[in-house]
């Protein structure tokens, strides 16, 4: 399958299919479904500088082909990360990007500090748009003086690649994009969740604990499509396109539309051996259609 | 314990009272069921709703190896459960399964007291039917709101005595569960699923009696493996995952208030 | 059902279930499915000052419980609407509202002049966020300004109720909703389509003439939901509330998220007969919940 | 003509060649069907694809009034059509109906030429027993590329003669429908549906003998009923809806390049 081989800033990708921050554990959970070796990498969740506990239950809403989450960043910190996971996941030969969030541009790059000395940690996830914290995350996500000043301070202290996960609730992702590219990011991944929330009307109170949350799944695909497209058409950097995708048709759509690599994130829950299934569904349409490099695909819409 | 992801065909579909059903599945390829514990879950792919995305976790009912048959008792609890409790026969549900922890039962010795309510007394079938091959002394507690909503009653009775709670009155002794005579007696240890506030109050009993009383929660939950971290129950050790770290819990890993 | 009536402005409707625009024609085409006076009202299809053809075939997509649509604000220009579709919707017994586009600020004051004298049209909605078309429409609708200066110079121009129809492409519509509201707004809508696009992969083009297009149904109804929160919390103006309505609950998540009244759109196409069903889910609802009067519950979230 | 929105019940599903299969229906309510011209479609809910948010436009086939059922001939083209072709009897099936403007057929006389291609082919069969018993000489047109995916052959023969072409040659004349011999004799009418360019080569030969052609388009629609104005198609007049100005246009009123 060297027909699907992709770079990423310096990270080489056996094949274009990642896992989205928060929908794949650490791989480990999925091990019993899908040959993880089979992948392009894992994005590990979302890890702060300290641990957190995250949002109080309920935390999830279903909604028309898709849902909704608050989970809040929970985890175990960085150093929990290095001491813990980190040691269990060197026998997986995939990239193992590790997603990084933060209340604070000092906490962002801290974290992207802590990591950068781990051999097999090639690439971070810069994380400015959960919608589902307080303070950080998405505040820094929807102007491009916010995006540009975490990507800044970490780029300065992280010299892998870096990666950058933009929010798709602004008026013009590309402008943000822009600005990340502008601040040495390697490359942007989107979208993350839309703001979102819903009602359970019987009992008259919303459904998640903290009102709003992060909508994904299919639902947003056509959201998502159009941003990667738009932002393909505004930086030079490689772009990593999620939200929705279910099969291979769903991310070849990223990939006309100038996706470098995808993330399949929601529906892990659905279809735990989707991310394979996905893989083979892309080399299967590259058969097809005589396509000797997947690079080939990119943008052409 | 491996889990797997399987295709099932539906072998019965039995109408209980209520909202209820029993469906009895067993592997589509032919193959033996998998290794199971009394208390762990699957979770459902629901295919022909056009308003379900995510799967249904749903506790395993009974697993009767002779038939090679799983046994879902599924509350109609909104479009997802009813189209599954539309199944036909040799219709095929797919399901991740077995996921979650099940309870313990090496350790448990002499009387024990199961305590199910509404749809929460599906695992204690299979519970009974271990325990009691293990040589226990089995004893059911059932609540429902009146008699026509008791579940699979005859059932039950093949793994222990079965002591009933209605609060009509209209079967057993009336009132909640936590009100039934059978805390009068000395339990060895207490299983309960059911409702949160009839956990609760299972849980209160037990603590007074100081007697060891483990609970199945019923968290939301979307993936059932432990990665969207949605169905968290704050423990003595912080939010963990209900499907991962549960779905049984000992209460006093627990924050129930008193 | 007295105890459904709403009031939007001067608008008094007899309950809060409205069509949205281009999803209802002018009521007529479902004449034969609805009891048109059993509904709140209708809000006719985009009128502009001249005819417009809209965008070349292909106009649609479905996407996951949602659909694409690039038409285009296709229509037969204001005054062919004064003269020979207005006089066929004198018969209904329900408020008849016009929704008005223009590529200009002079074109949208334009036909509000010409709307203003036609007796039972006792609203316009003031569209400055269609996606499908090139000059005005959602330019307008996506910066505070632009939104402000449509409504001021409409507002001159017509004394009837006057409703502003929002644009979710934005990342702040609680502040365009005050701009709005600054300038006297009677009522803002909301929300218009979120800007999608979907490609045909096998084909290798995009499934819309336009390639982007906008996208509704079920699949935005949670991000509609959370931007009627937004904006109750922002103004004190009436919401009317949209995306993704169809039933009753549904309706209800937005009154319950602070609309005094919703629209039906895009379901509409699948259950021609839905808009009368909803009326009586509501009513329902009231019923079963002791509501008598169905204002108690707006905003109780 | 009023329309309806209709529960249908399957009374009949039959598979035919390739990609197509044949479901019969009855109005689940047991009433007559309502009043319908050849060449009118309905829009049908598939309720139970995940996958499917919009109703399916599909042409009518045929009306069977003495067995009060309605015909719909259907190609499997994706999640929702396939869904519909799974149906089996006793299914219930939602339609709005009956849409769209049908072919003219009153001012029809002598010999006319019915040319259909793939599911194309469709409407022709409900249209060709009305033309005949106007007491018209029916001719029917059929084109596939090869044997296997002619549809109905023996339907169209009770009501006219059949001319085949096939792109292998398998059946009839070899190439296309534009190329077979009948193009050689003088019809007072033509009628077609089918693929595009089909369409347009018919069109065209129509033109060059001066012969009346009435089309019928298969647009891609959401409502059906002339409120989402998806399905235009340029005409002289501008785009207008095929839903409710079709599908059944004269060439003349399209904008066909030649």
């Amino acid at each position: 399958m060297a027909r699907l081989n992709v770079e990423i800033g310096s990270l080489k990708l056996k094949n274009p299919v990642l896992t989205a921050s928060g929908t794949f554990g650490y791989g480990t959970e999925f091990a019993d479904f899908v040959d993880l070796n089979r992948l392009g990498g894992f994005i590990v969740k979302g890890t702060t500088l300290n641990a957190r506990e995250g949002n109080d239950y309920p935390r999830m809403a279903e909604t028309p082909s898709g849902m909704l989450n608050a989970v809040g960043l929970q985890n175990k910190g960085v150093d929990y990360f290095i001491n813990n996971i980190y040691p269990t996941l060197l026998d997986i030969d995939s990239e193992i990007i590790v997603n990084v969030s933060g209340a604070s541009i000092d906490d962002y790059v801290e974290v992207a500090r802590r990591l950068a000395p781990l051999e097999r940690i090639n690439a971070i996830e810069v994380n400015i748009s959960c919608p589902n914290v307080k303070q950080g995350g998405m505040a820094f996500g929807t102007t491009c003086e916010g995006a540009a000043s975490v990507t800044k301070a970490v780029r300065n202290a992280f010299n892998k690649t870096l990666i950058v996960k933009l929010s798709p609730n602004v008026t013009d992702i590309a402008s943000i994009a822009k600005a990340v590219e502008a601040e040495g990011a390697d490359s942007v991944s989107l979208i993350n969740t839309m703001l979102g929330m819903a009602i359970d009307v019987e009992r008259q109170r919303p459904y998640l604990s903290t009102i709003t949350g992060g909508l994904s799944g299919p639902a947003v695909r056509p959201i998502a499509v159009r941003m990667v497209w738009q932002v393909a058409k505004a930086v030079k950097i490689p772009i990593i396109g999620l939200g929705g995708i279910t099969s291979g048709k769903d991310a070849l759509e990223f990939i006309m539309a100038g996706a470098t690599a995808i993330q399949v994130g929601t529906y892990n829950f659905v279809d735990p051996t989707v991310t394979s299934k996905i893989v083979d569904e892309i080399d299967d349409y590259c058969h097809r259609h005589n396509v000797s490099d997947i690079n080939e695909l990119r943008g052409i819409i | 314990m491996k889990k797997y992801i399987l295709d099932f065909v539906v072998r019965h579909n039995e109408k209980l009272g209520g909202r209820f059903g029993l469906l009895k599945l067993t592997p589509a390829n032919g193959s033996q069921l998998p290794e199971i514990a009394a208390g762990q879950f699957v979770q459902v792919s629901v295919d022909g709703s056009k308003t379900t995305f995510l799967r249904r976790p749903i506790s395993i009912n009974f697993v009767d190896k002779v038939t090679n048959e799983l046994w879902l008792l599924i509350r109609n609890a909104g479009n997802g459960t009813e189209h599954l409790l539309s199944s036909k026969p040799g219709d095929v549900l797919n399901m991740v399964m077995p996921l979650g922890n099940g309870f313990p039962v090496e350790d448990a010795t002499g009387r024990v007291l199961l305590v199910g309510g509404g749809v929460g007394t599906a695992p204690l079938l299979y519970l009974g039917k271990i325990l009691r091959d293990n040589g226990l002394d089995v004893n059911y507690l059932i609540g429902a709101r009146t008699k026509d909503e008791l579940l699979m009653i005859d059932n039950l009775k093949e793994y222990g005595t079965v002591y009933i709670s209605t609060d009509d009155g209209s079967a057993g002794d009336p009132g909640l569960v936590t009100q039934n005579k059978v805390w009068d007696e000395k339990w060895d240890r207490i299983y309960c699923c059911g409702p949160a506030p009839m956990m609760k109050g299972v849980a209160r009993n037990a603590r007074k009696s100081s007697t060891q009383c483990f609970v199945s929660l019923e968290n939301m939950m979307a993936c059932g493996v432990g990665a969207c971290l949605c169905c968290v129950e704050r423990t003595t050790k912080g939010n963990v995952c209900v499907c991962t770290e549960g779905p049984v819990f000992e209460i006093n890993q627990l924050t129930w208030q008193d």
